[in-house]
């Protein structure tokens, strides 16, 4: 393991429990506590996998289930084997197999990828334009066509898994345990109702669990201390039930909602054996409060594909939850103040920031003057237009942008780097709630879509109701959660 | 057709960085007259309105959509193309129908990706065997190409089945109709679309019906969301909303719509390269060209609208599936929807006149509508153009519903309703 | 008489549970021993005050619930249609036959109502253990919340797709009515579930 | 998938249930007497409504009673249940 690439000490990791795993055949280590991506950030693997067209270099984007790219393969096992699995999902366990998808022979040298070259003759609805002439040969176009679908490989043997369902009622249930969620499941079982709060990942906490600074602080200590405190307090409470590595998976009317328990995935491969591996819950829920927070928006530029490039609030959880350095030299790319979060982190965690590229004229929150007295460079009214490296980025390309934002002039200006953060503003996760059948409404100031009608007993808490700032989150949890008990 | 698409235009364009590709279809105003009106935008009734402008030199016509074309069932089906119907009728109506579909590329110029790689229908007890049977018998008199395929051949034939003997419904044989398949729904739509508005077709999008003029006994016009349309003729092709046109004119219809579910898991490389249906448990599927498992559920036993459907019925035809494919069982969903599909008695379809003059449905396709698309277009255009159907959909009027004529369909069916 | 070779057996989970437990599951599942069940179907009131006499039981009006005495329990099913059942297993003899004897004359003779034995129709299966519920929300769409602090509570639902009647005897104890074609089978269904609990 | 009130066991799921179409069809008495369309009308001819409908249900795996439901076809909402018999509710 190249050790530079970790931190000295992360909170949430254990260094003294070493893990090995393979991925694409090569023995690699990593730490109790990692997915897989985290570990093959921290063993400075960026490519993972190739694009499904074109068979570009993909890499590793994000740090949960919204990861795009990093889309494995679990196991070898004919019986066993699991495709399109997300690298930021897979909790690393001793033994663990993967392998990347979508490439051959492999994922550095892949065949597939002079579609890339030939792009220009492959435009969009390219199938439906050609392979008509002549009539008889379709069969044969179709052969290759085929072959070359599909992402990961379908299992051949029979699942050997044991797989359980079981149904709930409950009063309540809260989806998702960041600070909106554990803030409604404390009222809700306070009021004694009978409250289910589930979280997809393995601890509740969200991204407030690892916000330690100055700006974002609750009754005077930093925000993350006060909710690990208030996860604490939440152990006393009778009529809670708490589900973590469950996901919600469908949100039927009559608030009737499917989620899946992930019971063995993580554990050692010798601890599986006999055990559920997924539990299917049909929950019935009188109400249900969705505090499925936001997820970050990616920036539009030429090339901002390559491995590398990855959301600016991932590079700050991998650095600061799980001890990762995603680069050596990082850039920033931003249009919001999310971005001075991760430069701050990386600074702090040792970690050279060669800019952030604002598109902003100026920005005058305590989060850019905190960056800005650590000396961190800022690019303002800028843009990144470009980007080189092949396998991984290497550099990019800024330009100023002109007064009405809509266009580059003056002199490019090269800046190397071996990672790029971006941050294009924060986008609801309104997912659940749109599924369930409720309609949105479009809020202009920032460009985002919020909840607003729906027919279900159930409300939208937190930043996937879009409130992003830790004051109004707080306060606005509390009063909606409040609310909706009273009806 | 003004762009036409060959390895020329590919090249051509590629050099223009693929910027000057010319629109598929026009998006027009629509007209304050047309000849005739096509209420609903899928693929029957683009198809209907290419044929009438093709083979009836009807030009001056319209189709109405109330969202965007395609997006009904057209866009929500399974893709299944198969003739194995079991009443002479029925035979004539989808053999006719995979007869288009076989040069529907070629006459489109536009790649639907019709994929003949068999269908095959498995039973699992022995009144299914009979069943079968009996529907292979009739399918060869009226030359259609079902075999009758005993376990092994099943298993030779898709050797991912689980054709154990000791599994709860084990299969006990199928049919096979080599020349079914499937084709790219959505190519359909964009196909005829393009088709149609080549030939002087309006094609109205975000165009809602909201109700249908009357003088007397004959339809003077369609009041739309974008205006009144006058015209002589109204072929109604809505699918699910079918009763609702009908109300409109105070028309029942002997039709139920319910939802229908499907589903898609994520995409694997290739395992499955034919479609295996089996109505006894309730299981189909079969792999798109983009590699996902394609899944069909069944349909809920209430009325609905919603384009919804309870979870017991996709919860038990993955149980279903995962019986007969246990090698599926580590595979995810990747998407589950529904649609409304409107059913007649009888599970056949109507392509008929009414005791109006000038109006028309084409309605009642249930669950299987998509493989019959050209051949419901083609039929249907007769059927306006001339004031008469033709003698395929002439068992297929309404009129049925009252003489008794029925064509009873269930077995054939691949949804039990 | 019938013949009691039924599918059913008295068995402690634990014994045939092939698989290895991962916990103790203290549940205890066995077949009550062939007793008595009536099914009584009727609306007057003639009808009900001739059942209260005949058996000394006040039939339950109200939704789900049952009504007990020294020797039987009647559940509610429907508004005009109620089980009866002998808390205690008994020889099938005279006894029972004189019970069902004189239903017969006084309620389905002078057309108050219908009785039918179905005693051998349904099988009656107690579970005991504190994971009963658990068991049964593997296969039970039903809400037990207010159930299962309930005593004498009953309702019919579904359990692994199967018609069942469930009754509240006592705290985490159940009598379960299920038919004896389907028995079999839930009979294993319930062993394979009970291995997770 | 519904939460339906049964009116005697109260809330159920929806998969206790089975659905018996269109409510308040009435049986023709003399169905010899009726012509070839009226009998198409009873036995075929269905309004099919996407909006509020008036349907029959049965609780098959509870009480086994038929009932009455009013439900929004457009949007699968439940506005009242009653049993049968009773007049149906107007608003």
């Amino acid at each position: 393991m190249t050790r530079n690439l970790r931190t000295a000490n992360s909170k949430f990791i254990d260094q003294t429990s070493r893990i090995s795993f393979k991925f694409d055949g090569k023995k690699l280590y990593g730490f109790k506590g990692d997915t897989l991506a985290s570990a093959l950030l921290a063993n400075n693997i960026h490519l993972v996998g190739r694009s499904f067209k074109y068979h570009r270099p993909r890499g590793i984007m994000a740090c949960g289930s919204e990861e795009p790219n990093a889309i494995v393969q679990v196991g070898n096992d004919a019986s066993m084997t699991e495709p399109n699995t997300r690298a930021t999902e897979i909790e690393l366990y001793e033994g663990l197999e993967a392998s990347s998808q979508n490439c051959w022979p492999s994922v550095n040298f892949d065949i597939g990828a002079i579609n890339n070259f030939f792009s220009p003759l492959i435009p969009a609805a390219f199938y439906y334009k050609t392979f008509m002439w002549p009539s008889n040969f379709w069969k044969l176009y179709e052969y290759f066509i085929r072959k070359s679908a599909g992402l990961g490989k379908s299992p051949t043997e029979p699942d050997k898994d044991i797989y359980d369902h079981r149904y709930l009622h409950c009063d309540v249930l809260i989806v998702g345990g960041g600070i909106s969620g554990i803030i409604a499941a404390k009222i809700a079982a306070k009021n004694n109702l009978n409250t289910v709060l589930i979280d997809d990942k393995n601890i509740l906490g969200g991204t407030t669990l690892f916000q330690e600074n100055e700006c974002f602080k609750v009754n005077n200590s930093y925000s993350n201390e006060w909710l690990k405190n208030e996860i604490e307090n939440l152990k006393s409470l009778e009529n809670l039930t708490i589900k973590t590595r469950t996901s919600l998976a469908a949100y039927h009317s009559y608030n009737y909602l499917l989620a899946r328990e992930n019971l063995t995935d993580h554990l050692d491969i010798n601890e599986k054996k006999d055990k559920i591996r997924q539990r299917l819950w049909k929950i019935r829920a009188k109400k249900v409060i969705i505090a499925t927070g936001a997820m970050e928006r990616p920036l539009i530029f030429n090339n901002n594909d390559r491995p590398g490039v990855i959301l600016s609030s991932s590079i700050k959880k991998y650095i600061d939850y799980y001890g990762v350095k995603c680069g050596q030299k990082v850039s920033l790319f931003t249009n919001n103040d999310s971005a001075y979060e991760t430069a701050i982190s990386l600074n702090n965690s040792g970690v050279n920031v060669n800019s952030v590229v604002d598109i902003r004229d100026k920005a005058n929150s305590l989060i850019v003057k905190q960056a800005e007295k650590l000396g961190i460079k800022i690019h303002w009214k800028s843009s990144v237009v470009n980007t080189s490296g092949y396998k991984k980025i290497n550099s990019i390309e800024i330009m100023k942008l002109s007064d009405d934002g809509t266009t580059v002039f003056g002199k490019k200006i090269k800046e190397e780097c071996d990672c790029l953060g971006i941050s294009g503003g924060w986008t609801p996760r309104v997912h659940l709630f749109t599924q369930s059948g409720g309609k949105l409404k479009f809020r202009d100031e920032d460009n985002v879509f919020l909840p607003d009608k729906s027919g279900l007993d159930q409300i939208s808490i937190g930043s996937c109701n879009g409130d992003f700032e830790l004051d109004q989150i707080i306060k606005n949890s509390v009063r909606l959660t409040k609310k909706i008990f009273k009806n | 057709m003004k762009n036409k698409y060959s390895i020329f235009s590919i090249i051509k364009n590629a050099f223009s960085y693929n910027e000057n590709w010319q629109r598929a279809w026009r998006d027009p105003e629509p007209k304050k007259e047309y000849d005739a009106i096509i209420i609903g935008g899928g693929g029957h009734g683009l198809a209907t309105a290419f044929y009438l402008a093709k083979k009836h030199n009807m030009t001056n016509i319209a189709v109405v959509e109330k969202g965007w074309i395609g997006g009904g069932n057209t866009g929500r089906n399974t893709t299944i193309i198969r003739s194995n119907y079991l009443w002479d009728a029925s035979a004539g109506l989808y053999d006719h129908a995979l007869k288009i579909w076989e040069g529907l590329s070629q006459e489109l110029n536009y790649n639907v990706m019709f994929s003949q790689r068999g269908v095959m229908n498995l039973a699992h007890n022995l009144q299914d065997v009979r069943d079968l049977k009996r529907r292979t018998h009739a399918n060869r008199l009226n030359g259609i190409d079902a075999v009758w395929l005993n376990t092994e051949e099943v298993k030779k034939f898709c050797p991912i089945i689980n054709t154990s003997p000791d599994i709860r419904y084990p299969v006990l044989g199928g049919t096979l109709q080599r020349r079914a398949g499937t084709a790219r729904h959505d190519a359909v739509a964009w196909g005829y679309a393009r088709g149609a508005d080549a030939m002087g077709v309006d094609i109205i999008q975000n165009c809602e019906v909201k109700g249908i003029k009357r003088n007397g006994d004959s339809v003077e016009g369609v009041e739309t969301t974008k205006g009144f349309i006058k015209t002589k003729k109204i072929g109604v092709v809505a699918a699910g909303h079918s009763s609702v046109i009908a109300n409109m004119v105070d028309l029942k219809l002997p039709l139920e719509s319910k939802p229908l579910q499907a589903l898609v898991s994520e995409p694997v490389k290739p395992i499955i390269d034919t479609v295996v249906m089996s109505n006894a448990v309730h299981a189909y599927v079969s792999q798109s060209d983009k590699g996902e498992l394609v899944i069909g559920a069944g349909t809920d036993a209430y009325v609905s609208y919603t384009q919804r459907g309870s979870h017991d019925v996709v919860e038990g035809t993955l149980k279903a599936i995962l019986e007969l494919y246990p090698i599926f069982s580590r595979m995810k969903m990747l998407r589950q929807w529904g649609g409304i599909v409107d059913i007649c008695p009888d599970a056949s379809p109507i392509i008929s006149k009414t005791h109006i003059k000038g109006l028309y449905f084409n309605c009642g396709w249930g669950t299987g509508g998509f493989k019959a698309t050209p051949g419901s277009g083609d039929l249907f255009a007769h059927t306006i153009a001339n004031d008469e159907p033709h003698k395929l959909n002439a068992d297929f009027n309404i009129n049925r519903f009252v003489s008794g004529d029925l064509v009873d369909e269930h077995g054939a069916a691949a949804v039990a309703h | 008489m019938p013949n009691w070779n039924s599918a059913i057996k008295k068995i402690d989970v634990n014994d045939v549970v092939s698989v290895n437990l991962n916990h103790h599951s203290e549940l205890f599942i066995s077949e009550v021993e062939p007793i008595m069940k009536l099914n009584i179907r009727g609306k007057s009131r003639d009808f009900l005050s001739m059942i209260g006499k005949i058996l000394n039981i006040i039939l339950p009006t109200e939704t789900n619930t049952s009504t007990t005495n020294k020797f039987i329990t009647a559940i509610w099913l429907s508004p005009d249609e109620w089980l009866i059942f002998k808390n205690n297993v008994t020889n099938r003899g005279a006894e029972e036959t004189n019970i069902e004897e004189n239903l017969y004359k006084n309620i389905s003779q002078k057309k108050l109502g219908s009785i039918t034995n179905v005693s051998d129709q349904f099988v009656m299966i107690n579970i005991q253990g504190k994971n009963l519920y658990e068991l049964l929300s593997s296969g039970c769409p039903f809400n037990f919340n207010d159930f299962k602090n309930k005593k004498g509570a009953v309702t019919q639902t579904l359990l692994n797709h199967t018609d069942v009647i469930i009754y509240n005897e006592d705290i985490n104890k159940i009598n379960l009515f299920v038919r004896r074609s389907f028995s079999a089978h839930l009979w294993s269904w319930m062993n394979d579930s009970a291995r997770f609990i | 998938m519904f939460l339906i009130n049964c009116p005697y066991c109260g809330e159920r799921d929806q998969s206790e249930f089975s659905a018996g179409g269109e409510a308040h069809i009435v049986r023709p008495k003399q169905p010899t007497e009726l012509s070839d369309d009226q009998w198409a009308e009873f036995l075929f001819m269905r309004k099919n409504i996407k909006g509020v409908q008036f349907e029959r249900w049965n609780h098959a795996h509870g009480c086994r009673k038929w009932f009455n439901m009013v439900r929004d076809t457009s949007n699968d909402k439940i506005y009242a249940v009653y049993k049968m018999g009773e007049k149906p509710p107007t608003k």
